[in-house]
């Protein structure tokens, strides 16, 4: 359908063709004739699940460029025939919001304000305090019986995670001997 | 021309020059089965990359969105209804209604028909659409249209409304909202298919004693020539918010031309009768 | 509270029943408008109404006393003419979201569209009238001059009452409802603005046509608005839908478009040989026009924005078929 | 259901078009109610009296499905002597100690023919809690009905199948819920007669044989000091109706979070192991075996739990875990007591707890006594975050509600926080667990931005940088993080470990690596190793069955071929009782599972042995599947029965019974005893409670969600799309209580508890009806609870109102009813806030230290 010069002027479109009020054929532009969905142009397709409820509803994660551009219900699933709720609906935003947060944050204790931090740095000032906090909450014994644990560090949630990393949290924590491991499921 | 601007039309994207059209899109939106989620309007935004509306409380039940606008193209209205309470009847009396609110695509576009550029036009399925590459935010188009759809958003310029998800028609897949739509409250498909269904979901009703329901823009007699989005209500029309019987602008055109042709008349023979004079 | 009670505009609760009172009882959405408001703006939109009349009737006044040897006068409504077509031009332009984009307008000839009708129009009228004011200023090539001049005298009726039609063709009931009124209105002001820049520009011995303009254009204009003001002759639910005339800023602009007319018929016809005379009530005049325009404007903003505008009319009408 | 699982709601809508009559029993009427055939409004935290005389009018009509009630239910079951019950002490059962606020179960056992119950002598070696196999049901959800009950006896016990001894089940229910009558549930629920006896005739004429009811809920039903007996009262009547385990059927769960299923089977949780073993609780001596003894019956699929736990502990010791070191049994630590969330917080504040991970969770907004909440992460040394958004959680310390009154100021707060970017769920793969026991592996898409990571890479890589730390530790107390394995293959540019992996060791291995074929390959000789035994076949063949897609249209209705479901891929639980006990499906309509001759067979995978046919009478002393009868459809039951009274493994009582809130405004009608006895109080500082009834909190409310944002706000406050659809923090009044308090619609009102005071836009609604209680007019306030002090809508946040106290069973906090003063106009600002509400505690009487 592709139109060039004059002939792409619609008016003399609407004289010579069948659109002859210019409410139709006539009148597309360049840009309409070339619209596609972008979904097409997507390098990959990908099977997920929606993060927010425990309905599983299917998505399909559409990516392009090493972005995504869309996210819509999953058609085939039989849990949710490819609908999705306002929360599912916005997932692509909860992906790609610019208001995310993705670089590390550190605050130091009584400062007023958030400072950058290099993630490996991060890691290892954790990894340092784990050690430190685990041995100060040590406990071999409470109350006569052998507990061999520590009470020192505690960690809360799950519920958003996957199994597996639910699984490596319970699995380290307990090897740790942290026991103070929570999630939603209580409250 | 008079067919083309008001009354039923058997082939509405025939009309518009295109040869052997698609069927004619169209949505049901049948508002009893709507629990007012609102996934339709997120899910427009998404897919059309809409910018939010604001983030105002209205106090008006659940709709913090208020009406279709520029950037707003589906709207889930609340209404909330207590009928006089009765001794011993605990809440069988109060009625919350929700309805998705969209662009109807009418037969007779008003606003397609007053858009001087062409940027509003007719699809080949028969759906009305703003190019957005043309679009010069002349406004016409928002005072054109009796159901107050399409608007103009102010940082940007041009008109805005839904366009039955046009991109993902081509590719034929369904709209963005009524895919989402987790009751099927919305429901997409051939014209002609969703007013026989709306039809039978009307007797459906009737027939289970909801003699309030009744359908909203299928009738092709009406005053936009039926509509390409039709309705389900369980309350009239305007308690929705939407107008009783609203008739395509430009059903008076040519009685306005000729109007206008007869005061040009005077005008000239005004300016003339005047020259007529000694001085 | 957040039910139907509060949002049934002034209807209250409009329970079936207690729905005696016709016009009061309507039922909407939280007393929401139903229609959008127009997005046109003062004096953007108004302002070219009146301009788009200004230059249409002065056009027309333009070649025929070209026509008839009357030069100052012809020069008055050529300049005119082409000033106010420019002007006009420019209100549009600066009306529109995407000004850059004003050449879109000439994309398509939509017949269905008085914007689009109007805007081709536009476009042969200001080529018109400024080539008829080029050639009447610059003295070259006064044929063609003519011709255009005699041209524009059939584009400027056109454009000075087309504008009429550009604000009927909407969903907007008080202007809808008029589209019988505002071509004739719209023609009556032109020719009285004309008129009066004819007065105002030309000495007195030319301006006779003006005069006689202005005096029948005020006829005309103060006639129609009275019947639009009382919904005179408007199909449905006169009354109420001509209410946005009489009410508000509409109403306190038409009633001075009213006085500033009559004034300034009552000063055409009063003001002898005084120059400053004919001014005064050419002004009064072109106030009088100007006040007209903005009051249709608005009344028609206030239409749009009460749903019951929209809604009972429709209603009424439902229940009489 | 519509507001908070609105996809989900599909299917009640399609049943809806199929005849089904929908009930909405919910204080407040909701977009469900919108839709619902009837909506029936209930006072928040009275749904035990509702249930319970629905029960009682089962039981005296004679309306129970007598078949399925003798021959699955313990009905026929005779209970000890010396059991007494609500009736004879006035709304205690019998074993109650006042000094320790808890009961001592001994006398709720069967009274068993020959043998003392084995659980009789467990019960001397610690109390009960400790020994069950942790809490009988968490937030909700079928994980519950999986849990180890602890081992009643491998004897069946004495029988009455008349029905009529009066020591029998179905005797003492029905003496027990005699007095649960429709005038009750007038005066206590605000349900009229005429409502109730709606519901009471839909539910009995429609279930039976040709028919089934199901009962859905949510948190509404258990964030209550008696949640955990809320549930229990429908499953008893659902037991008496025959609605268990058939299709159309049950008790739904419908649980929160994608994963809450998933973290609940691999559990996040202090007392838990995978797979509902218990987590093991202090003792002088126990060893793996007398750990196994405590931890769950004998018989039915709870006994081969030596094979689960073995497998276990080779899943994370390996080649350490050996059958002459017990397989590092030794190395798991011990409980001695609640180390649950609100416990937790109690240490922090007294200082015990050093360091805090949150991830993916915002107590800050999200867990009732918000301002405890705070002050528990302002008193760690310091605080790891790992989220998408910047939550309050992250940002207390500058934005929090005691810095806005002027209470504290960041220079005060000594916590050092750590914020990691996670990765969002199309940045990682991995499985989601929903609400039907549903594993779903949703893939990665494409790489996090910039810092963000899942949480599998952080734990691995934390894991690794700790381990390398230790490396060469002498101190035993490192040895079972060296011993851990934790050699995950790496994938990608930033070395992710390969989720893949680790659900292959969750599914299980034998000692060739193989993937095993499911849980009954499991062995207690340490040749195979299982992350966690439900989940062993999701990934059987070496296949991810997880990540199955088969479209739904392209396969039965049951749909076996998306996904995988936990255990074995079976859609309904305990779907033996589908069929008759000769194994015949009650009725055509509702055929679901039967047995045809030679094996069980249906549309689903039946919860069942497949080859056990319905005339195996177990012989006696078998251990396992194998004390399981041919009739007896709850196979991880000890006895394979579905327990109408529960002798074992709660610790509030065999049988429901109704107590108030905590916070109520009305007293308990039914028995002297006003509260759950038995629930978790913690009267201090910062958690001071409204006293019952009164005028200073006159008002019951209660919070909950809304269908445009996601609970604590993380995932919805963030977002403009989400949040311009609800933008402000409001409350729901109805006209008279907006009247009696000059609250007007759009404008302000100020709630005040004893904990604190919060401000809300009102929205004045006939959706919120007074009631009538006891007498007297009861006004609910309904309260989202979405709002806190950061994103791109900003609020107030309802748990602030809030106190912390728990249901004993469960430890989860009472959210749904509690009481409240309202007044018109915005709360005060500063240190005027504290004073209003140190004033309101001064009128009540309420201490202050
Ligand atoms: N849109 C949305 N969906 C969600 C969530 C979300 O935040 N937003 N959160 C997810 C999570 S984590 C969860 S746990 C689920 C929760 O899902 P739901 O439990 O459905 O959520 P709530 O709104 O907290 O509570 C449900 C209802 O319980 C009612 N209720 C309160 N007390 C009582 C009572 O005593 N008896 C009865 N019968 N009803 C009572 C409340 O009025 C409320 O309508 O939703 C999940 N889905
Ligand atoms: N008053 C009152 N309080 C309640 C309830 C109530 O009904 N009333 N309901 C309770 C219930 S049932 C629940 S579940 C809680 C919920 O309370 P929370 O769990 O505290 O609330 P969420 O906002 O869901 O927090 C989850 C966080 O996880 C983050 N997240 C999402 N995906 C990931 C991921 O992959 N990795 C990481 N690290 N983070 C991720 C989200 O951004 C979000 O901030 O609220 C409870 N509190
Ligand atoms: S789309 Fe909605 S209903 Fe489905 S899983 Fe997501 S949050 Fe739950
Ligand atoms: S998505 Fe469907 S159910 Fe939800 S509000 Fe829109 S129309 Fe109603
Ligand atoms: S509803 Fe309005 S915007 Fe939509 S097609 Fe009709 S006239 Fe145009
Ligand atoms: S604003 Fe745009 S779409 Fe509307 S009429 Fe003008 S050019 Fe057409
Ligand atoms: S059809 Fe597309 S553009 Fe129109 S409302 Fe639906 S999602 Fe939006
Ligand atoms: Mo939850």
């Amino acid at each position: 359908m592709a139109r060039v010069g004059i002939e792409s002027w619609p008016v003399l479109r609407q004289l010579t063709g069948t659109d002859r009020l210019g409410r139709g054929e006539a009148a597309r532009s360049k840009r309409t004739d070339a619209l596609v969905a972008r979904t097409e142009q997507a390098d990959r397709v990908v099977s997920s699940v929606c993060p927010y409820c425990a309905v599983g509803c299917g998505q399909k994660v559409y990516v392009k460029d090493e972005k995504v551009i869309q996210i819509e219900g999953d058609p085939e699933s039989p849990i949710s025939r490819g609908r999705l709720c306002p929360k599912g609906s916005a997932s692509k935003q909860l992906v790609t919001s610019p208001g995310r947060q993705t670089t590390v944050l550190y605050r130091r204790p009584y400062g007023t304000e958030w400072e950058p931090l290099a993630l490996d740095d991060a890691m290892d000032m954790i990894a340092d305090r784990v050690i430190e906090a685990r041995r100060q909450g040590w406990e071999d014994t409470s109350g006569g019986k052998p507990v061999r644990r520590t009470m020192g560090i505690a960690s809360l949630g799950g519920a958003t995670l996957d199994n597996e990393e639910n699984y490596l949290i319970k699995k380290f924590w307990s090897a740790l001997g942290a026991i103070q491991i929570e999630n939603q499921a209580r409250i | 021309m008079e067919n083309s601007l008001y009354g039923p039309l058997a082939n509405v994207a025939e009309d518009a020059g295109y040869t052997d059209p698609p069927a004619r899109a169209g949505f049901f939106t049948d508002t009893s089965v709507c629990i007012g989620c609102k996934a339709c309007e997120v899910a427009c935004k998404e897919w059309n990359a809409i910018p939010d509306d604001g983030f105002a409380l209205t106090g008006m039940s659940y709709d913090n969105t208020g009406a279709l606008g520029a950037s707003t193209w589906r709207h889930v209205a609340f209404i909330e209804q207590t009928a006089p309470r009765e001794v011993g009847d605990s809440a069988g009396s109060t009625r919350w209604l929700m309805a998705s609110d969209v662009c109807k695509h009418c037969t007779h576009a008003a606003c397609l028909d007053v858009c001087p550029t062409g940027a509003l036009f007719r699809t080949e399925f028969s759906t009305v659409v703003v190019q957005q590459d043309i679009c010069n935010g002349c406004a016409y188009c928002v005072s054109a249209c009796p159901y107050g759809v399409i608007d103009r958003r102010e940082d940007d310029g041009r008109a805005w409304k839904c366009t039955m998800c046009y991109d993902r028609l081509g590719d034929g897949m369904e709209p963005a909202c009524a895919k989402a739509c987790p009751t099927d409250s919305i429901q997409y498909g051939p014209l002609d298919e969703l007013r026989a269904r709306a039809q039978e979901r009307l007797g459906d009703l009737h027939r289970e004693g909801v003699a309030e329901a009744r359908l909203y823009g299928e009738d092709e007699n009406d005053g936009v020539g039926g509509t390409g989005a039709l309705f389900l209500l369980l309350d009239e029309p305007e308690a929705y918010g939407l107008p009783p019987d609203p008739v395509v602008t430009t059903r008076d055109l040519p009685a306005m031309w000729k109007w206008a042709g007869g005061a040009a008349l005077a005008l000239a023979g005004g300016v003339a009768a005047s020259f007529l004079g000694r001085r | 509270m957040p039910s139907e009670a509060v949002g049934g505009g002034r209807g209250g609760k409009a329970g079936r029943e207690e729905r005696m009172v016709p016009r009061a009882e309507f039922r909407s959405y939280y007393g929401r408008p139903v229609l959008k408001k127009p997005r046109w703006k003062a004096p953007h939109m108004p302002g070219y109404l009146y301009l788009g009349g200004l230059s249409g009737a002065a056009s027309t006044m333009g070649a025929l006393a070209d026509a008839t040897g009357r030069r100052r006068l012809a020069l008055t409504g050529k300049l005119t003419a082409v000033a106010a077509a420019a002007a006009g031009s420019g209100l549009l332009v600066a009306e529109l979201g995407r000004p850059e984009r004003f050449l879109h307008m000439l994309r398509v000839f939509k017949p269905t569209s008085p914007m689009s009708v109007g805007s081709w129009v536009l476009a042969a009228h200001g080529g018109l009238t400024g080539a008829s004011a080029a050639s009447a200023v610059t003295g070259i090539a006064p044929w063609l001059g003519r011709a255009a001049g005699a041209a524009s005298a059939v584009t400027g009726p056109v454009l000075a009452t087309y504008t009429g039609v550009l604000i009927a063709d909407t969903a907007v009931p008080a202007w809808h409802e008029a589209y019988r009124h505002l071509p004739l209105l719209f023609a009556g002001s032109a020719l009285a603005s004309a008129g009066s820049a004819g007065m105002i520009g030309t000495p007195r011995g030319e301006a006779g046509p003006a005069r006689r303009m202005a005096l029948l254009g005020a006829g005309l204009e103060l006639t129609v608005a009275g019947a639009l003001e009382r919904g005179a002759g408007m199909r449905e639910e006169a009354e109420l839908v001509s209410e946005p005339y009489r009410t508000g800023r509409a109403s306190a602009l038409l009633k001075s478009g009213r006085w500033l007319t009559a004034a300034g018929a009552a000063a055409t016809l009063s003001a002898g040989r005084s120059r400053t005379a004919a001014v005064a009530a050419g002004v009064a005049l072109t106030g009088g026009a100007l006040c007209t325009r903005f009051g249709v404007f608005y009344a028609g903003i206030a239409s749009a924005e009460d749903p019951k505008y929209t809604v009972v009319p429709q209603r009424a009408r439902l229940t009489a078929s | 259901m519509a507001e908070c699982h609105p996809v989900g709601f599909q299917w009640v809508m399609e049943a809806k078009a199929r005849g089904a009559k929908v009930f909405h029993i919910d204080p407040r009427f909701t977009r469900t109610s919108a839709v619902a055939h009837r909506h029936v409004p209930v006072r928040a935290g009275s749904d035990i009296v509702l249930l319970g005389a629905l029960v009682n009018h089962v039981l005296s009509g004679g309306h129970d499905f007598r078949d399925y009630v003798l021959n699955y239910t313990n009905a026929a079951a005779i209970i000890n002597e010396d059991f007494k019950d609500t009736e004879d002490l006035d709304g205690l059962f019998s074993g109650y100690d006042p000094e320790k606020r808890e009961y001592n179960p001994t006398t709720w056992g069967y009274d068993s023919a020959s043998e003392e119950p084995a659980s009789g002598r467990r019960d001397e070696s610690s109390r009960a809690p400790d020994l069950s196999a942790g809490d009988l049901s968490h937030e909700h959800g079928p994980g519950a009905t999986y849990e180890a009950t602890p081992s009643q006896t491998g004897r069946a016990p004495y029988r009455d199948d008349t029905l009529e001894h009066p020591r029998c089940v179905y005797q003492v229910l029905k003496r027990h819920f005699a007095r649960y009558t429709p005038e009750l549930v007038e005066d206590v629920c605000g349900i009229s007669p005429a409502d109730f006896g709606e519901i009471a005739e839909a539910i009995v004429a429609n279930s039976g044989r040709e028919r089934t009811t199901a009962f859905v809920y949510s948190v509404g039903w258990t964030q209550h000091t008696v949640g955990a007996q809320y549930i229990r009262t429908a499953s008893i009547l659902q037991l008496l109706l025959g609605n268990i385990g058939r299709p159309g059927g049950g008790i739904l769960a419908l649980r929160g979070h994608a994963s809450i299923q998933g973290s609940t089977d691999i559990p996040t949780l202090y007392n838990l192991l995978p797979g509902y073993l218990p987590m093991p609780y202090a003792h002088e001596h126990e060893d793996l075996d007398t750990y196994l003894e405590r931890a769950a019956g004998d018989t039915g699929f709870w006994g081969n739990k030596r094979a689960y736990m073995v497998s276990l502990l080779k899943a994370w010791w390996g080649d350490a875990a050996t059958e002459d070191n017990d397989f590092c049994f030794d190395y798991l630590p011990r409980l001695t007591g609640d180390h649950g969330t609100y416990q937790t917080v109690l240490d922090q504040i007294a200082g015990k707890v050093k360091g805090y991970f949150l991830m993916g969770e915002n107590p800050a907004v999200g867990s009732a006594g918000g301002r405890m909440q705070r002050q528990g992460l302002a008193s760690v040394d310091w605080l790891v975050v790992r989220d998408l958004n910047l939550i309050e959680s992250a940002t207390f310390w500058k934005d929090s509600p005691e810095i806005a009154s002027g209470e504290t100021t960041a220079e005060e707060i000594g916590t050092e926080v750590f914020f990691l970017p996670a990765a969002s769920h199309v940045e990682k793969g991995g499985t989601f667990t929903n609400t039907q026991r549903l594993l779903q592996w949703h893939h990665k898409a494409l790489e996090p931005p910039a810092d963000a990571r899942s949480d599998l890479w952080f734990m691995y890589h934390l894991g690794l940088r700790i381990r390398e730390r230790l490396s060469g530790s002498a101190d035993p107390i490192d040895r079972p993080v060296l011993d851990l394995t934790w050699d995950y293959p790496e994938e990608g540019p930033q070395r992710d470990p390969s989720a893949a992996a680790v659900l292959k060791e969750i599914n299980g291995y034998d000692a060739d690596g193989n993937t095993l074929s499911g849980f009954t390959a499991l062995k207690d000789d340490g040749t195979t190793a299982c992350g966690c035994w439900i989940y062993s076949g999701s990934y059987a063949d070496d296949v991810n069955q997880t990540a199955r897609r088969k479209p739904g249209a392209e396969q039965s209705w049951v749909a076996p071929e998306w996904g995988w479901a936990w255990p074995a891929n079976r859609r309904i639980l305990y779907n033996r009782a589908s069929a008759d006990p000769e194994g015949r499906p009650w009725s055509d309509r509702k055929a679901y599972v039967w047995w045809d001759g030679e094996q069980w067979t249906g549309h689903d995978v039946p919860d069942f042995e497949k080859k056990k046919p319905p005339s195996y009478v177990p012989p006696p002393d078998a251990k396992a599947q194998d004390a399981i009868g041919g009739a007896d459809p709850f196979i991880m039951q000890t006895d394979g029965k579905g327990w109408l009274f529960v002798p074992k493994g709660l610790v509030d009582g065999p049988l429901p019974a109704h107590y108030e809130p905590h916070e109520s405004p009305v007293d308990n009608p039914l028995y002297g005893q006003q509260t759950n006895p038995v629930r978790q109080v913690f009267p201090r500082k910062g958690n001071r409670y409204n006293p019952v009834g009164g005028e200073v909190f006159p008002y019951a409310f209660t919070t909950y969600r809304l269908t445009e944002h996601h609970t604590a706000g993380g995932m919805s406050r963030f977002l403009p799309y989400l949040s311009e659809l609800q933008p402000e923090m409001f409350c729901e009044v109805s006209p008279a209580l907006a009247a009696e308090r000059g609250l007007v619609n759009g404008g302000w009102a100020t709630i005040i508890t004893a904990r604190t005071a919060i401000e809300a836009r009102v929205l004045v609604t006939d959706r919120i009806r007074p009631l009538r209680i006891r007498g007297r007019t009861v006004h609910q306030i309904g309260l989202p609870y979405h709002w806190g002090s950061a994103g791109i809508v900003r609020g107030d946040s309802a748990n602030d109102l809030l106190p912390i106290v728990l249901d004993a069973n469960t430890h989860i906090q009472e959210s749904k009813a509690a009481t409240c003063d309202i007044r018109p106009g915005r709360r005060p600002q500063g240190a005027a806030l504290p004073a209003l509400v140190r004033r309101y505690r001064r009128i009540a009487g309420i201490p202050e230290d």
